[in-house]
């Protein structure tokens, strides 16, 4: 599908039917999978574009937020004041202080191994970020430059509850995730 | 399940250390790290006995470097190596960092402690297709032996979990151990003074031998004198 | 909630996150009772109408069907095709050795709530909990004990898959059912 203006607004209303059906977050690649017409998966990134800006300009009360190359359709984070039901769903606990830091440190870090969040807080993690992951805040995904570590990352449900449309977008995220990327533990 | 309440509400050395340095105003150098070594020393005793051995671990680990910090400030002597100086120079680094993701007022935990606590946030939907037909898709993969496969992987992981921690607790036992192997032969041989106590010894023995002098004037079993600042200490067996 | 412009926008926003995040078909009266800001069933209509023109406008890829005072937002007709496609792809896929182990704990278990096979997998198993129902490896029920939660077993069909009438006659049941007993989390 080549990228005329039409086209796009084509390929991003096809895009936003399999988000909605779909639910969960789902990665460019499956989406041109999924959508033949696509053309391929170079094309998706602009469509998605087109559709968050289409979104936001009619005032939809859906948005798109997006970590990596994944993306979700979601309700509006303002919209949860004037919408009573989706209030329950919430992760309503406070967070203690060892949760706070280590879900900051991965947040700003966009995927940082263990070491990372032990080094940092000088105390090891390792209960906590197993607790995190268990509670949805966190995800995980195999280090490829070490056979049985992990990195870690944040989930989905954490930055909807934040209400953030992506890690970029959150204050100061620039300079903290290049002070974190600067400070790597011994190996 | 102790050890995991105990990590959750606690949260550890460098958060002690950066909560001293803030109590005096102090800049974050190494002169200020020599400065509030003797209040985390005497911290970490106070605690010791109700402290989980992990995190008491971790404690000793800071407060060795702390110790390595104090002596090379102390003793101008003390040419460190250059393990030890990166060891120096990576506890104020860790510190500069800890303190912008500490719990207690960091600038991105309280980013994150703003959006957690706002009024806004997002929704997302399960799969639609859940309930709407009966299917059985069970793929190629699923035999009674890849699921037999499968347990075995989860128990193998969740075992694994164990031994982390008490590996941790063998190496606080060795720390402590000879700590208290020191102190004995620096009782004996107490009428001395500390550089030549320290002369052709490894740095971390040096540093070992200060923690010791701490530990032992605390009790109140020596006494030290030192002529001048960074003078040669000397220690009397009381 | 009056009638403004501005305000039918804010409220057409609202019952658009409403049906997103239902799926299924909602009355008007339950629709002003969730978005009690609204002011009353009366302002609904004008709302979906604007939410439906509105959508039809941009080019949205969702639209609204209604049934007599019942509304769904769903994907719109012409995209079937690429929905189908999403289904097909969905299920095509092999099981995960993530969705292995999740229905191991499962079948090893006997009848489980997700709060378990999270503890015991060490992260949050939700997504992959719902596509083993969807494929109808599992079978859920309402946990008695737990208002809006639910437990976990394998579907007949699973059981008939692997061979086995009763979970028990599975290799290494005993053993396996021991260990998850020991490593459950506390109730």
């Amino acid at each position: 599908m080549p990228d005329s203006e039409e086209k796009i607004a084509i390929l991003s209303a096809a895009i936003e039917a399999v988000l909605f059906t779909y639910g969960e977050p789902i990665s460019i690649a499956k989406l041109a999978k999924i959508i033949p017409e696509s053309g391929g998966p170079e094309y998706i990134p602009p469509a998605i574009a087109n559709l968050t800006e289409r979104l936001q300009k009619s005032k939809s009360g859906l948005t798109i937020i997006s970590r990596g190359d994944e993306v979700q359709l979601v309700t509006r984070p303002d919209l949860r004041n004037i919408v009573d039901s989706l209030i329950k769903e919430e992760f309503s606990e406070e967070l203690t202080p060892a949760a706070l830091e280590t879900l900051a440190i991965v947040i700003y870090g966009g995927e940082v191994p263990r070491s990372t969040v032990d080094y940092i807080r000088g105390v090891n993690s390792s209960f906590i970020v197993r607790n995190l992951l268990v509670r949805g805040l966190l995800d995980r995904t195999a280090d490829p430059k070490r056979g049985n570590a992990y990195r870690y990352r944040p989930s989905f449900a954490l930055l909807r509850h934040l209400g953030v449309d992506r890690p970029e977008t959150l204050a100061d995220y620039a300079k903290f995730r290049d002070m974190l990327l600067k400070f790597a533990p011994p190996n | 399940m102790t050890y995991e309440v105990a990590t959750e509400r606690f949260s550890g050395p460098l958060d002690k250390l950066l909560e001293l340095i803030e109590e005096e105003k102090l800049p974050i150098t190494e002169v200020s790290l020599a400065k509030v070594t003797d209040g985390f020393i005497k911290f970490l005793d106070a605690q010791s006995g109700t402290l989980d051995p992990n995190i008491l671990a971790d404690f000793l680990v800071i407060a060795a470097r702390l110790l390595l910090i104090k002596s090379k400030v102390l003793i101008p002597d003390l040419t460190l190596s250059e393990e030890e100086e990166y060891e120096v120079k990576d506890l104020e680094a860790r510190l500069e960092i800890y303190r912008i993701f500490a719990a207690r007022g960091g600038s991105a935990s309280s980013h994150i402690a703003g959006y957690w606590e706002t009024r806004n946030a997002s929704f997302g939907r399960p799969f639609l297709f859940i309930g709407s037909e009966t299917v059985f898709l069970p793929g190629n993969r699923l035999t009674p032996e890849t699921i037999r496969e499968a347990a075995a992987r989860v128990f193998e992981e969740l075992t694994a979990l164990t031994p982390e921690t008490s590996k941790i607790k063998t190496t606080i036992i060795t720390i402590e151990e000879k700590i208290r192997e020191l102190m004995e032969r620096f009782t004996r041989a107490i009428n001395s003074n500390f550089r030549e106590l320290t002369k052709n010894h490894s740095r971390s023995e040096v540093v070992a031998m200060f923690l010791a002098v701490l530990h032992l004037l605390k009790r109140q079993e020596i006494s030290v004198e030192q002529g001048e600042q960074f003078g040669d200490i000397m220690l009397k067996k009381k």
